[in-house]
């Protein structure tokens, strides 16, 4: 298990918190927050590959995982915890990225079975995806081919001290880097590979923008896609204006 | 020149007007001066409002007088003719007329509308009430009419509804003038309680059938769903409003004023068990029930909000039928609160069929983010037609509840709220095919309707939303009514009623619930992170990628489960019953055609003659 | 008058509080059954502050937020009308009826954010979820107008007055046991778990009303589900039980009225949307209808 | 109930004399139930209908596909069970690889459809007048037909992945105790890079 640590996951460094002593309120309140994170965490109810038969045991009565706070949830909105479990074949690469951009942050992505740290059991199949972390950060591996219920929980509370010391904030990482991940996407899905979430303009809005999250990427991304933009509830009142001033929409 | 005089002839002014120069940009405005002049004219005279010119027929006094209860409709005609005559003189006219539909005829057809409803309004004798009671079914006809071919054919339907009605209604008219000698209704009111019960059964008869024709009870509420829903746009508004609360106003007088509810009550099918007024009072719950489950089922969104308007007719007869001062104040209450948020989501109906081009429930969807306002209408709309607070349409139901609470009606009471919660799924599904759900590509560049449009919508259901938080405005014209109509007059604070076995005070209660909004909103925005708007393709699909032409949204069949339970129910007797009346019909007047036209009709005519001579001399 | 404010703002916290530890005997309830150990004391607590805490929501627009403050701001208001031991908020402006119909603004306003996120999972879990409002709160509104007519009031405070003058021998559910049985049962079938939760089935339509909801939109959802708990059971107590003399009689009414239904839940698997309207239009509405033959006669 | 090892002799000679019908057509019994029918490309069609119409073979289970690079040639193997007789029939044929093209017995089979399709995508063999000849499982899959012989997955997945450095300790210890892994995968690699 000790050499799994070295993978280098990308452990952010913990949020110092703002401010030193000066102001306690804001310490207390983080703290508050991080605690409560690390014992209530939603994990998504979407089995990738083979590894996620392991889950319920540990769901159930033997193991319990509710007495640590972690409760399946059905989409992606609800949930915290990505679980990929075993192989990651391309097309269901495709859904999982879409699930993951579909999260509310702070996520977290466990790799689960040995297929997610170097392509495992298929390492020679032209349809797996070889090494998750490429495409998205991962939190914690469990490695095993298919770790039993103890690994998988014993593996999470690993996960529950990091978002309690506010080690796993990989999240973040996406935002900053997301031209790296989304390079290793389009090698691996073509140019014109687009998900419906504005990444971009998540990253913006909710500052996390880095100077790399922009690059050829993302270039030639801007130019497959139409962005999305959301429909802002609008006043087009007056009288039988052609539809051109909402040109803007479509940018 | 009092001020009735005045108020009729502004009326029948208007109407020459719109006949004459209803098509021009000017008439709108003239039209609105007019109708608010007599709108203040109306609240600012006071009562009774006798008005000069009169008449005298076989003997018969015939005159015109405005009491209270006269008033109070008067008001909510000329209020919902206002809103419908700002909406046509907008963008609206002007389309109407693009597609080759006459706006004088539109226009002259609702003067028409308002002075026929006046005459009837201020009817001090059952010959005037007889004059203005046909002028209100051939104005509303004409009415109906506009708007194309459908709309015709609709208020075709309409006519031997009409017909029928009225013969019904000069038969008791005859009836009533032989056997107490007076038509005044003033007289009435003290003779006609002295008569038979069998002739009282008879006029009762006679007249319900006839009122509750141009009402839409239950069993002759056939024509009024297609006949309001294809008619032109802001006639569907002031049809839906008021014209069908004539029958109530008629059935108003009837019982309460001629016949008094307790003579009513005296005429027994099974004596002591079911009486006329329990009939009454059960065909009134059966038309709350059966029109709002077919309305649930409609995938027109006008055809839905006409069948609302037979289902919500009930409530207000229930309401008069129970008598006691919080009953029949509810059912009056409902009148005013009904006309309301019934116009506002008819009109925001036709706005979005202004703009899309249809209101066919399954080809529209997620308009909230293009038309906001006209949204807003038709959610303060359905909330009052739901009766939630904090609308009017809760303080009318609540009150119409309580009565059958405090006088024990059990099963009245359950039907009723079958009702409402009919309403509430139906109008949810309204709101959710049209406003919520997945934008259609072809509506993403559609615009808000314009001022023309938004301005009268927005001000009803401000209004509904004002009688709602304080009750008490619209309950001061209320109690007028329910005295001038000898009913118990309600005992009403501002803010709903005082009483110790279960009080109303919709300030209190809206206060407290905004309140709670905002506790919530502080809750929502302050404690919760920052949240961005997502495009509507960004959406959990099991995770399956969304495109534009991928059709994403639940809107037919929408109550699925429902149906499943209740769908066999549906076996559309009524339809029967009325083909079944109309081939009955059909069959005697051929039988009589042959009868006839055999081969020597001049003997048959000598035989009948003969006959009928010698029973005249005979009797 | 004062006196009144402050009593708008502790009632809601109170019932918040009792509330949530409602949904832990849920839970634990839910995991004794399953022969498991259950989430820790305040696991509710940590759910909520974390669902709140969280950094990046996805919202579908102005309407999916109000929808929320309108489900939490009803229930705020709401329960400022069920007296509670000592506080009577604005019981007697409003009565049973009118709670009735506020507790219906908050699904309400639910439905209306659901309908803006455009997601069928959700706009299906609304249409079994309004089915099932029409199918129970036909029964509960006959035993409203049973104990109404019984207490000859449907202002609370009398309800609870009358009850509490005689003891348990004044009790609702001595008096009227019929309407009584019907009440539990049409609470059962209110709280929406098992075998009634056809509109929030996770398999199926992706927990229907809350497939689009993450971060502070679900926070509220799960303090609506306190306050849904801890309204329903105030309201049955209040009626049958003869509301609070004092709290520790109060809060153990109150958690052995959710015990009973919720012991049952987790056994049962779940009812289709026309098999729930078949069922509480059978037993409740007939227990309910005759326990209201009684009492008028 | 005595469980029939093989089948009575008139179930096989039946059979046997059923399938002189077709010419070039030669049999083996690879098993009591199982029979192997090998028989020229065109005449597959009859034997099917034979199969089918006179002797209950209603069901289809598997086409397979078999490589042979070095003839340069395909073989399909048509797997066929019947409920009356209880006998497994594999039908083998040979088809040339270049033109690769071979007509779909959909008509007599529907599920040889998916059959067909399958072998498509992954053989690169055309059915003519099988309903869809499209994508089936590799939908983002746009190289060569991954399982002829001459395409190396390997190679393929070492020019299209990089690696990520993972020496498990654990693995390390077992070594030390004399197990571990027997054929190490860098012996098995063809371009020996470790």
């Amino acid at each position: 298990m000790s050499t799994l640590q070295s993978i280098p996951v990308v452990a952010t460094k913990a949020e110092k918190p703002s401010g030193g002593t000066g102001n306690l309120l804001a310490n207390v309140f983080d703290e508050l927050t991080a605690f409560c994170r690390s014992r209530s965490l939603f994990m998504l109810h979407y089995c990738t590959g083979c590894g996620a038969i392991e889950l319920p045991p540990a769901m159930t009565s033997r193991f319990d995982m509710e007495r640590l706070g972690i409760q399946p949830m059905v989409t992606p909105r609800q949930a915290d915890i990505l679980l990929v479990t075993g192989y990651v074949s391309t097309k269901t690469l495709k859904r999982i990225i879409l699930t993951y951009e579909q999260m509310n942050s702070p996520k977290y992505v466990i790799g689960i079975c040995s297929c997610t740290v170097n392509g495992g059991m298929y390492w020679q199949s032209y349809a797996t995806a070889k090494v998750l972390a490429d495409y998205m950060p991962v939190d914690m591996y469990i490695a095993g081919c298919m770790p039993r219920p103890e690994a998988v929980i014993s593996g999470l509370r690993e996960l529950m001290a990091n978002i309690r010391a506010g080690r796993s904030d990989n999240w973040r990482d996406y935002y900053r880097r997301y031209d790296h991940y989304l390079g290793n996407q389009q090698r691996l899905f073509g140019e014109n590979w687009q998900t419906p979430t504005d990444v971009i303009g998540e990253a913006r809005h909710y500052g996390q923008f880095g100077p790399e999250t922009l690059g050829e990427h993302t270039a030639l991304l801007e130019r497959h896609q139409t962005p999305l933009l959301p429909f802002e509830m609008r006043l087009g009142l007056g009288g039988e204006k052609t539809g051109v001033e909402n040109k803007g929409d479509k940018r | 020149m009092n001020a009735l005089d005045l108020l009729l002839s502004l009326s029948a002014l208007m109407l020459l007007a719109a006949f004459l120069f209803g098509q021009t940009r000017v008439y709108p405005w003239l039209a609105g001066i007019l109708f608010t002049g007599q709108l203040v004219l109306l609240a600012g005279s006071d009562l009774p409002m006798a008005a000069g010119v009169g008449l005298e027929i076989f003997g018969q006094q015939v005159g015109w007088q405005l009491d209270g209860f006269g008033r109070y409709f008067a008001l909510i005609t000329i209020g919902a003719a206002l809103a419908s005559n700002v909406y046509m003189g907008g963008e609206w006219g002007e389309r109407y007329q693009a597609d080759g539909h006459s706006l004088r005829w539109l226009h002259a057809a609702l003067a028409g509308n308002v002075l026929a409803m006046l005459l009837l309004l201020s009817s001090k004798d059952l010959i005037a009430f007889f004059i203005g009671w046909e002028l209100t079914s051939w104005a509303g006809f004409l009415l109906m009419a506009q708007g194309g071919e459908r709309a015709l054919r609709a208020a075709l339907r309409y006519v031997p509804y009409a017909m029928g009605g009225a013969m019904a209604v000069l038969g008791g008219l005859v009836l009533t003038l032989s056997w107490t000698g007076t038509l005044d209704l003033l007289e009435l009111s003290r003779v006609m309680s002295t008569l038979g019960n069998g002739q009282l059964a008879l006029l009762l008869a006679l007249f319900a059938i006839g009122f509750s024709i141009k009402m839409g009870l239950l069993p002759f509420h056939l024509w009024q769903a297609p006949a309001y829903a294809e008619a032109a746009g802001p006639g569907t508004a002031f049809l839906g409003a008021i014209s069908a609360r004539m029958g109530l106003f008629a059935l108003g007088i009837l019982l309460v004023k001629l016949m008094t509810l307790s003579r009513v009550a005296d005429l027994a099918f099974i004596d002591g068990l079911f009486t006329a007024r329990d009939l009454l009072a059960w065909v009134a719950a059966l038309t709350i029930v059966l029109p709002t489950f077919t309305a649930l089922k409609q995938n027109d969104a006008r055809y839905l909000l006409a069948w609302h308007g037979i289902g919500q007719g009930g409530y207000m007869l229930l309401g008069i039928v129970m008598g006691d001062a919080t009953g029949s104040a509810g059912g009056l209450l409902h009148v005013f609160n009904y006309a309301t948020y019934q116009a506002a989501l008819v009109l925001a109906v036709f706005a979005v069929m202004h703009r899309t081009g249809t209101a066919d429930l399954n080809s529209l969807g997620g308009l909230v983010t293009r038309m906001p306002l006209t949204f807003l209408v038709m959610l303060l709309g359905i909330i009052g037609l739901a009766g939630l607070p904090p609308m009017n349409g809760f303080v009318s139901k609540w009150l119409v509840y309580r009565s059958l609470m405090v006088e024990g009606r059990p099963l009245l009471f359950l039907m009723t709220v079958i009702g409402t919660l009919g309403t509430i799924l139906s109008v949810y599904k309204l709101i959710h095919n049209t406003f919520l759900g997945q934008l259609r590509a072809e509506h993403e560049h559609i615009r808000e309707a314009p001022w023309s449009m938004t301005v009268p919508m927005l001000a009803l259901v401000i209004l509904a939303f004002v009688t709602g938080v304080a009750p008490g405005l619209a309950l001061s014209w209320v109690a007028e009514a329910q005295a001038a109509l000898g009913l118990p007059v309600l005992a009403y604070t501002l803010g709903g009623i005082e009483s110790p076995r279960g009080s109303l005070d919709m300030l209190w209660i809206v206060g407290v619930l905004f309140a709670g909004f905002g506790i919530g909103a502080l809750l929502f925005y302050g404690a919760g992170g920052r949240s961005k708007r997502v495009h509507q393709l960004d959406n959990y699909a099991g995770g399956h990628f969304l495109s534009a032409d991928v059709r994403y949204h639940y809107s037919d069949h929408f109550y699925a489960g429902l149906m499943h339970r209740i769908g066999p129910l549906y076996r559309g007797s009524f339809t029967w019953l009325e083909s079944a009346v109309a081939s009955a019909t059909d069959l005697a007047a051929s039988l009589m055609q042959a009868w006839y036209r055999q081969a020597v009709p001049a003997l048959t005519l000598l035989v009948a003659a003969v006959l009928g001579l010698g029973w005249m001399v005979w009797r | 008058m004062m006196h009144i404010l402050i009593e708008l703002a502790v009632m809601p916290l109170v019932a918040f509080t009792i509330g949530m530890f409602m949904v832990l005997m849920m839970r634990k309830i839910a995991a004794k059954i399953q022969r498991r150990v259950g989430p820790p004391l305040l696991q509710p607590l940590y759910d909520i502050v974390k669902l709140y805490a969280k950094k990046t929501q996805s919202s579908h627009g102005l309407l999916h937020d109000i929808g929320i403050v309108m489900a939490v701001g009803g229930y705020i208001a709401a329960e400022t009308m069920l007296p509670v031991p000592g506080m009577n908020g604005i019981a007697d402006k409003a009565g049973l009826l009118t709670l009735a119909y506020v507790t219906m603004i908050p699904s309400l306003g639910l439905a209306l954010g659901v309908g803006q996120c455009a997601n069928p999972n959700g706009s299906i879990g609304i249409a079994r979820a309004l089915t099932a409002m029409l199918a129970y709160d036909i029964p509960f509104v006959v035993i409203i107008f049973g104990a109404s007519w019984f207490y000859g009031s449907n202002n609370l405070i009398e309800v609870i007055a009358a009850q509490q003058a005689g003891g348990i021998a004044s009790w609702g559910v001595t008096k009227m046991p019929l309407l009584a049985i019907a009440g539990l049962f049409t609470l059962y079938a209110m709280l929406g778990k098992q075998p009634f939760e056809i509109y929030v089935a996770p398999a199926e339509i992706a927990t229907g009303p809350m497939v689009e909801m993450g971060g502070k939109h679900l926070g509220g959802l799960f303090v609506m589900q306190c306050f849904q708990l801890f309204t329903a059971s105030a309201v049955y107590v209040s009626m049958f039980l003869g509301g609070g003399e004092n709290w520790l009689f109060f809060i153990l009414k109150l958690f052995a009225v959710v015990a009973i239904p919720m012991s049952m839940a987790f056994v049962f698997p779940r009812y289709r949307t026309e098999d729930v309207l078949a069922v509480v239009w059978r037993w409740p509405m007939v227990l309910g209808l005759a326990g209201v033959w009684l009492v008028m006669h | 109930m005595k469980l029939a090892a093989s089948p009575p002799n008139n179930v096989s000679a039946s059979l046997e004399f059923l399938l002189q019908e077709i010419p070039g057509l030669r049999t083996k019994w690879a098993g009591p139930r199982r029979l192997r029918v090998d028989l020229p490309a065109e005449t597959l069609p009859a034997l099917l209908e034979l199969l089918k119409g006179r002797a209950g073979y209603v069901h289809l289970s598997a086409i397979s596909c078999v490589d042979w690079p070095t003839q340069n040639e395909f073989e399909l193997v048509y797997h066929l069970w019947s409920y009356e007789l209880n006998v497994l029939v594999m039908a083998h044929i040979r088809i040339p690889r270049d033109p690769g093209v071979y007509l779909s017995v959909y008509d007599l089979y529907h599920p040889a459809a998916f059959f067909e399709r399958d072998i498509h995508e992954m053989f690169g063999l055309y059915f003519e007048g099988s309903p869809d000849m499209g994508k089936f499982i590799l939908t983002e899959w746009d190289g060569p037909p991954p399982m002829r012989k001459e395409f190396d997955s390997e190679a393929w997945v070492m020019n299209q992945f990089e690696w990520q450095d993972y020496r498990p300790d654990w693995l390390a210890e077992i070594e030390a105790k004399g197990g571990g892994i027997t054929t190490r995968p860098q012996d098995i690699r063809k371009d020996g890079k470790p």
